[in-house]
């Protein structure tokens, strides 16, 4: 078992869970939160990957990958939440 | 966690001893996120979380000898506000 | 003989954060709460960070230590009055 | 060393990770499952230290503990109760859902497992490290970003500001708040100023050390969501053309110093070593203005006052911070 081995697990775990409850939950908010965790366990396995011991450098292409996935992960959470807000106003009227 | 050249072993062994009792006060401190009751009693643990992660952000800086990682605390501590002021504020008057 | 001493004020750092997390969970309200995180935040963050910057044993990084530990006391201090404020101003309106 | 111990924090802080995403995802109460995101996500940020990724961790830091949250608890704000709305779905679905879930579980931990348990050298990350000194920058992460795999970066911009044209065609902002109480006014009057000067030092150290475009853009649109909720209705955005100008500016200058350097001979986005250095700062700066501009405007949720050329100037409503 490595350090990478053990967060990589945790990230399919983390991944598997957010899916799950992103299917089984209900309300739109709640939804939009499970699909950020299990986005976070698909960027652990990736950056679990790019992991190397002290003195050889880690893998810098998956870490670039992520970088650029964090942003627009937050960027698409706005815009869920920005649709979930205009659905609860037109059904209230 | 890996250690490097400069430290003595002895002084890394006692380091991941830190690491270990910091991430087991967060632990206990998380307990309170769950249990509330209400959401300030949950964002207070939030703010401790937040105080937590910039000791074992500074820790791994000496551990891993990686600076950089000061500059994470750094921001981590500049927005350690933004969480409290984004659950007390109320809207404006037409809001 | 910094790396003994430095360790020791680690140590010392991580009692208040302990009775922090321990004075979170089992004080009875929220202001005594915020009173316990604040002790976590303000003298345990404090040594820690005094025992990294003898570890690290570099000027440039000792400042930006102090930098982080002042950030943290003044975001603390702000986010705990304005916590209390918000549950005081709560209990008030039904 | 003695390797279990050595792995005791790491073990700590997984459970932790999987324990605090158990209890976000399986909360019925929403403002429980709120505050344990955002508790996850600052755990998250010390993972990818852990990791040996600076570069990661800075952006959570910022993203995790300045936008997400703050987005969140401002939908909070909106949701009608905290009232248990909760419908399950009926039994066979759940079923069906338990099943996918365990079926995808097995091969991927098998996968994971059998491919992960021997350390493989990676070609691909050996030929990005050695032609680190011809890409301009020595932080392999921005090299990677900016010179090698420019292309996905700025496509991955433009699917920023695809999102935030879609938060803005939606309708109107999300209403501000009141003016900011004496304690909140003062810790903004000088977080926003280190905010803004931080956003600067990361784009600056970008170049050799963790930081970045991404990252200063990140802390920058801290600054404007701390502006906000201080009262400042406009977030510390420009009005008008500057707005648009500036959400556009990322995507626009990756592909100027694209099309110039084919017109030049070279291939798109193609730098010649000499200039690449430049070029990429030229572009990182460029590309931190549109990411800030992009999530402080996500942060308001909608259109803002004066997007519209019509709609009357707001700026003279703007109440000093």
């Amino acid at each position: 078992m490595s350090l990478t081995l053990l967060y990589a697990l945790t990230g399919a775990a983390l991944f598997l869970l957010g899916l799950r409850a992103t299917l089984l939950r209900t309300e739109l908010l709640a939804r939009v939160v499970a699909l950020n965790v299990s986005g976070a366990g698909v960027f652990l396995m990736l950056v679990a990957i790019a992991y190397r011991e002290a003195g050889q450098p880690v893998d810098p292409i998956p870490q670039a990958l992520v970088l650029t996935g964090l942003v627009v992960a937050v960027s698409a959470t706005a815009l869920a939440l920005a649709l979930h807000r205009q659905l609860r106003e037109r059904s209230d009227d | 966690m890996n250690g490097g050249d400069h430290l003595s072993i002895l002084t890394n062994g006692v380091l991941t001893v830190t690491l270990l009792l910091l991430v087991l006060s967060l632990w206990l401190g998380l307990v309170r996120v769950l249990k509330g009751p209400s959401l300030e009693d949950r964002l207070l643990s939030v703010l401790l979380l937040g105080s937590g992660g910039v000791g074992l952000l500074l820790l791994l800086s000496v551990s891993m000898q990686l600076t950089a990682l000061i500059d994470v605390a750094l921001v981590l501590a500049l927005l350690a506000a933004v969480t409290a002021a984004a659950l007390t504020r109320r809207g404006s008057d037409h809001g | 003989m910094a790396e003994p001493l430095a360790l020791l004020l680690i140590f010392i750092g991580l009692g208040f954060y302990l009775a922090g997390a321990v004075g979170l969970l089992r004080f009875p309200d929220l202001h005594t709460r915020l009173h316990a995180l604040t002790k976590a935040d303000n003298l345990g963050l404090g040594l820690l960070v005094l025992g990294v910057a003898l570890l690290h044993g570099s000027l440039l990084i000792a400042l930006k230590l102090l930098l982080v530990w002042l950030l943290v006391l003044a975001g603390s201090a702000a986010s705990a009055h304005l916590i209390a404020q918000h549950a005081l101003r709560r209990s008030d309106e039904p | 060393m003695n390797g279990v111990f050595t792995w005791l924090p790491d073990l700590l802080l997984v459970t932790m990770l999987i324990g605090l995403g158990w209890a976000t995802v399986s909360s019925t109460d929403l403002k429980r499952a709120v505050a344990l995101f955002i508790a996850f996500g600052l755990l998250l940020s010390v993972a990818w230290a852990r990791l040996r990724a600076p570069d990661l961790a800075l952006a959570e830091a910022a993203l995790g503990a300045g936008l997400s949250g703050a987005l969140l608890l401002a939908a909070l704000r909106d949701e009608p109760s905290a009232g248990d709305i909760r419908k399950d779905l009926p039994f066979w679905q759940r079923s069906l859902v338990d099943l996918l879930t365990v079926a995808l579980a097995l091969p991927l931990a098998w996968v994971l497992w059998s491919v992960l348990s021997e350390p493989a050298p990676s070609p691909l990350a050996e030929r990005a490290l050695s032609a680190l000194d011809r890409s301009g920058v020595s932080n392999p992460v921005t090299a990677v970003l900016l010179n090698y795999r420019a292309y996905d970066t700025l496509l991955e911009l433009v699917v920023v500001l695809a999102a935030v044209l879609g938060v803005v065609s939606l309708g109107r902002e999300r209403p501000g708040y009141r003016q900011a109480g004496p304690v909140l006014s003062s810790l903004v009057r000088w977080l926003v100023p280190l905010l803004i000067l931080a956003a600067g030092y990361l784009l600056w150290v970008g170049a050799h050390a963790p930081g970045g475009a991404f990252q200063a853009g990140a802390t920058l649109a801290a600054a404007s969501v701390m502006l906000r909720l201080s009262g400042a209705d406009r977030a510390g955005l420009p009005v008008g053309l500057a707005l648009r100008a500036s959400l556009s500016a990322g995507v626009g200058l990756f592909l100027l110093v694209g099309l110039g350097l084919m017109g030049a001979g070279q291939g798109f986005l193609h730098y010649p070593p000499a200039w690449s250095g430049g070029l990429i700062l030229l572009i990182e700066s460029a590309a931190t203005l549109a990411i800030a501009a992009a999530l402080g405007l996500a942060y308001l949720g909608g259109r803002p006052a004066g997007w519209e050329a019509g709609d009357p100037d707001p700026s003279h409503k703007e109440r000093r911070p």
